[in-house]
């Protein structure tokens, strides 16, 4: 837990990739694209940039995987949720 | 690393102890103070909400009839004695959400995840102790908002302790405005509080556990109050999202769950149940853990099968999440979601048997003392095979489409909830108030409080089964309404009766808890000759627990060793000179 | 320990390996994780499930100072994480600055939220729904771009899952002020960076938030 | 005096019925296998002089044979549930000549549209009648269910059908009488400060009462005049008991 350990990425270079993927989230959205491809794309490009944050400003690179547990497991919970809800309301 | 990673307050070591009064017994910061506070306000409110079912029974017993001692009760509530039905749904509400919220669940996380966790695990206190002890000032707020309903212009909140919307959206339903929104606040409160509280179980159980305390060196409580927290810290927050929207529809006219304005009624169900159902969980697991170290203790005999008893928490922990469909069967939801939730429901009772006999594989062929603390751990046991038993028929989407909504309910829920859970906080009471006090409670009134709860818990509880197999829907405030339910009423009769003497076989708890408090005799050091931790200091411990961190050599059910002098085996005693038998 | 040659007793088990207040706020976390699920969870089922039509984000929210926005908050987690380095290498002059800028950084987000919400209730967007005789009520729904139900629900789903983002970052800023003062007196000097990492951590939680918020809210 | 479910009165309740009997033999064998079997430990294994515990930590195999046994009867119990479950809610399943009716509740009122001599819904004959649903034995009925403010219940007990009626939403739900004679008709969800007395009653004539009944109605306006008649009778008029 010293010094030595602490890695530090190129932090410029990761807010240069946020800045670029948001740029093309938001030239997408005045784009004629189809809706469904954009939704896709569009949360494909934020699940990458949230991934971006995660690893390199939250560190989750650099730390034990078993912390990286305790930040994954509400995700699987979240989706259960929303699934089977929407199941209920696509219905009618 | 225990020390190196020590809580904030660095240093912190048994012995000295030179804080000011205030921040010794009020304001303080020590998991043990904390955990006694929680005893006493959630004894205080599990008081209340008894009172409150006492009312209850009252009108369902003899309505129309005013309730003895009821004229000092104001108009709005009941005009000379004879309870209104606006303050029926106010006390069936209210009764819920104090046994649940304030009583049950302080009782069981409050009381023994503070006291015990750092205790069992070697550890000086909690990970945040400053957090802890805001955990329990925030539990004070909670309360009063929710106790405020009663006197607020409309009274308490009346739609259920479950809320369901639109009912509860808005004052035109139930003409409770004001009391109505202090219950969300007070249940936004709880949940920050509970939601400090999982954060600081979690960190503790995860980093400060002594030397060779391995996980599979933890007693079964400790596992069960840490999978507990994980469930509070992952549910509850559902809870708070879901009652922020319903605040904002009653106070910034949101549409969230007013069909009116395109909002869905039944997503406010789908909420409150995926938070609901693990709460049930979180309500039943700690007592199951209390349970296993009581039993084996009484038994002298390790757990049996102690692994597959870890794992079955985590099962129901896991499938905890998948399940909550099965509180909306027959609310209008999809019918193919509905068997998909009656497959995960019915799984449930997997790991729950494998507990249940577990248990009984512990008991077989032990030495079982019946102490105080085991007889309630063996009423626990007993009367949760029931109420297991009888959640079966509720899976089972036809019946549960009979008997939804009824008493067979009401019965369910207080077997695993009073039958279960209580009991299994008196065990805990009873068996750790020696270390908590530094006294012994009275043998034999604790035999009659037990032998007498029993007897009257089962005589209130089992006939409910009964009313729900005959239709009798819950919360119903005048049952001789209905012509199919006017004959069952002497049923009525006899489990109001039953409950007001459970009640009063409350009394010799009350009488043995304050009269051991002042007067019991000292408490030696182990009197359960106990292997767990917190048996190795003294009684009450001191602040910072531990003189000098414990070395951990074994699991905590050691008991009844071959070739040992005495039948149990401490988790800190150096090994044996004999190679421990695997 | 006489006894310690006995092999009963392994060597103590490390935790999860990272001390105790990182685990602590993690843990915190996920806890958050589940509450904003609660809300972006409502959003999308109020969404699909809607049998109206769902407003275009376009025609009510203003998409380019929203990307402004976003723009300053992902800066700030840039300062925040560049603050921590500083603090790592013990270089005070660094933290400070670094701290401060995410601190004005912070501030300026919700500062432009404000002015969004300003902005948008002059229009006539509510919590409560689209005004009656409103700017935007004449732009949509007089013209039947739009029923009214949807835009009340789209009202109400915006301003509770923008208004708690934004009641996060304040807190944030709050925090954040009390770590900038204590580092200006010295307290995160000789490698004790713990306070400045948590809090960081928070932020960058924050920030994500954000991300999957404007994405789900402000584009699609 | 009956102190345990009402007579079936449905075509379904029989398999709800039967389902209920299979789950409290099962459940009432466990019962007492696991209580008896707790009853004979605590004598056999009380606490004695001289006695030591064994000192065993599990058996694999009898943990096993305890996993297993419950799984295997509970995927049996889901298997025999689900097909009573989708023939009374899946929509797919409901009978094609079911006769429409709506249902239409509000606070502490259920008001039932009963088609006409004309058979169908929605035309001019139709009967309307508050707190009263009249059936005839054998048919086929779909109730459509509408809720004007908040969340009801509608329960049958006789029927063994319960099904919320949810604002916002048209839910349909279907039976067949199989019995005639009143049932009573109650709210089950917490509905607010009257929902204790939320009641009706379910007339199920045969056809040819129900002829006649159906004859004396006339138009709806005196069907309207003929339903304060009818409903003061003992069977549907809420005793004034409770509260004054």
């Amino acid at each position: 837990m010293d010094a030595a350990d602490h890695k530090h990425p190129n932090y410029v270079a990761v807010w240069g990739g946020l800045f670029v993927l948001t740029v093309i989230e938001v030239a997408a959205v005045y784009m004629r694209i189809p809706r469904h491809l954009l939704v896709l794309a569009l949360l494909l490009l934020a699940a990458w940039k949230a991934l971006l944050v995660a690893l390199y400003f939250m560190h989750l690179r650099f730390e034990p995987k078993r912390l990286a547990l305790v930040a994954l497991a509400p995700l699987p919970l979240g989706v259960i949720l929303v699934v089977a809800v929407l199941q209920e309301f696509a219905k009618r | 690393m225990t020390a190196a990673a020590a809580p904030h307050d660095a240093g912190l070591h048994a012995g000295h102890d030179d804080r000011p009064w205030l921040r010794r017994y009020v304001f303080s910061t020590d998991h043990k103070t904390i955990g006694i506070q929680f005893l006493f306000l959630s004894l205080t409110f599990l008081l209340l909400g008894g009172l409150m079912a006492m009312v209850i029974r009252w009108q369902l017993g003899f309505p129309g009839t005013p309730v003895p001692g009821g004229s000092v009760l104001p108009d709005a509530m009941a005009p000379g004695g004879v309870i209104r039905p606006s303050f029926y749904n106010a006390l069936v509400t209210m009764h819920g959400t104090f046994m649940i919220f304030f009583a049950v669940m302080p009782l069981l996380t409050g009381v023994f995840a503070n006291y015990l966790i750092p205790l069992k695990i070697g550890a000086p206190d909690m990970a945040f102790p400053r957090l802890n002890m805001w955990s329990f000032w925030l539990m004070i707020p909670a309360g009063t908002l929710a106790l405020a309903g009663f006197f607020v212009e409309g009274g308490s909140a009346a739609s259920g302790w479950t809320a369901y919307a639109p009912l509860s959206n808005s004052p035109l339903y139930t003409g409770v405005s004001a009391g109505q929104i202090l219950w969300c606040l007070a249940i936004i409160i709880f949940g920050a509080s509970s939601l400090l509280g999982s954060v600081n179980y979690i960190a503790t159980v995860v980093n400060l556990r002594a030397p060779g305390m391995t996980w599979m060196r933890l007693p079964l409580s400790v596992w069960a109050l840490f999978i507990t927290a994980i469930l509070a810290l992952l549910a509850v927050p559902i809870l708070a999202g879901a009652i922020i929207m319903l605040l904002f529809d009653q106070v910034l006219g949101t549409h969230f769950y007013l069909p009116t304005g395109g909002g869905q009624p039944l997503l406010w169900q789908h909420l409150f149940w995926f938070f609901g159902h693990p709460e049930v969980y979180i309500l039943i697991l700690p007592a199951m853990g209390i349970v296993s170290d009581v039993i084996a203790n009484g038994s002298r005999k390790p757990i049996f099968g102690y692994t597959s008893m870890v794992f079955a928490i985590g099962g129901i922990a896991g499938l905890g999440f998948m399940v909550w469909g099965h509180h909306m069967f027959v609310s209008g939801m999809n019918p193919t979601l509905g068997t998909s939730f009656m497959a995960s429901t019915m799984l449930i009772a997997v790991p729950t048997s494998i507990k249940v006999f577990n248990w009984l594989g512990t008991m077989w062929r032990g030495n079982i003392h019946f102490h105080v603390p085991m007889l309630n751990a063996i009423g626990f046991l007993s009367m949760f095979v029931i109420g297991g038993l009888s959640g079966i028929f509720m899976a089972a989407t036809p019946v549960d489409m009979y008997i939804h909504d009824t008493y067979f309910i009401v019965a369910h829920i207080h077997y695993v909830l009073f039958g279960g859970s209580l009991f299994a906080a008196f065990a805990g009471i009873y068996y750790w108030f020696p270390k908590m006090f530094g006294r012994e409670m009275h043998d034999g009134l604790g035999r009659w409080h037990f032998g007498l709860t029993f007897v009257f818990y089962n005589l209130t509880f089992f006939p409910m089964h009964l009313l729900g197999l005959g239709g009798h829907m819950r919360r119903l405030y005048d049952p001789t309404q209905y012509p199919f339910l006017a004959p069952m009423q002497p049923i009525n009769v006899f489990v109001s009766v039953s409950a007001f003497l459970l009640m009063a076989a409350q009394l010799p708890f009350v009488v043995n808890f304050f009269w051991s408090l002042f007067r019991g005799p000292k408490a030696p050091l182990n009197p359960w000759r106990d292997n767990s931790l917190e048996w190795t200091v003294p009684s009450p411990p001191p602040h910072g627990n531990f003189v000098e961190t414990p070395t951990v050599y074994r699991g905590p059910y050691e008991y009844s060793v071959p070739g040992e002098l005495e039948d149990f085996l401490p988790q800190d005693r150096p090994a044996p000179a004999r190679q421990e038998a695997h | 320990m006489a006894h310690a040659v006995q092999p009963a007793a392994p060597p103590a088990e490390e935790g999860i390996g990272v001390y105790t207040q990182k685990l602590g706020m993690w843990v915190f976390l996920a806890s958050e994780v589940m509450f904003f699920t609660a809300l972006i969870g409502t959003y999308i089922i109020l969404r699909w499930g809607s049998a109206e039509s769902w407003p275009v984000p376009q025609d009510i929210l203003n998409i380019p100072l929203t990307a402004f926005n976003t723009f300053v908050l992902i800066c700030s987690s840039v300062s925040m994480v560049k603050a921590y380095a500083a603090a790592t290498h013990d270089d005070q002059k660094g933290l400070r600055l670094w701290l401060v800028l995410t601190v004005l950084a912070g501030a300026t987000f919700v500062g432009v939220q404000l002015l969004e919400y300003r902005h948008l209730i002059h229009e006539g967007l509510l919590p409560s729904g689209i005004r009656d005789g409103s700017a935007l009520a004449a732009r949509l729904v007089d013209s039947g771009k739009l029923s009214a139900t949807a835009a009340g629900l789209f009202g109400s789903a915006f301003f509770t899952m923008t208004g708690f983002h934004g009641f996060h970052v304040t807190c944030g800023v709050i925090c954040m002020t009390f770590v900038t003062i204590k580092a200006f007196r010295g307290g995160y000097s000789g490698g004790r960076f713990h306070g400045v990492e948590v809090i960081g951590l928070y932020w960058h939680f924050v920030d994500l938030v954000w991300i999957i918020l404007f994405t789900i809210v402000y584009l699609i | 005096m009956h102190w345990w479910i009402p007579t079936n009165a449905s075509s379904y309740g029989g398999d709800v019925d039967r389902i209920f009997y299979i789950i409290l033999y099962i459940t009432g064998f466990v019962f007492l296998v696991v209580e008896g079997g707790l009853l004979v430990f605590l004598v056999r294994y009380r606490r004695r002089e001289g006695r030591t515990a064994a000192y065993i930590h599990g058996n694999n195999t009898a943990e096993i044979i305890w996993t297993t046994i419950p799984a295997v009867i509970v995927v049996m119990l889901a298997l025999l549930s689900q097909k009573v479950w989708s023939t009374v809610k899946d929509p797919a399943h409901f009978p094609a000549d079911a006769i429409q009716i709506g249902v239409h509740v509000k606070q502490f009122e259920w008001q039932f549209t009963m088609p006409g001599p004309d058979g169908t819904l929605g035309t001019d004959d139709d009967i309307f009648r508050k707190n009263e649903l009249h059936l005839v034995v054998g048919r086929n009925y779909a109730v459509q269910l509408t809720s004007q403010d908040v969340i009801h219940s509608f329960f049958i007990p006789a029927f063994r059908l319960k099904q919320d009626v949810v604002p916002g939403m048209t839910i349909v739900a279907w039976f067949r009488p199989t019995r005639t004679g009143a049932f009573d008709l109650a709210c089950a969800q917490l509905c607010g400060v009257g929902h204790y007395r939320m009641q009706a009653t379910v007339y199920v004539h045969s056809a040819e009462d129900f002829a006649r009944w159906q004859a004396a109605q006339g138009t709806p306006a005196a069907a309207a005049a003929v339903a304060t008649d009818t409903t003061m009778g003992s069977m549907a008029m809420p005793h004034s008991g409770g509260t004054r």
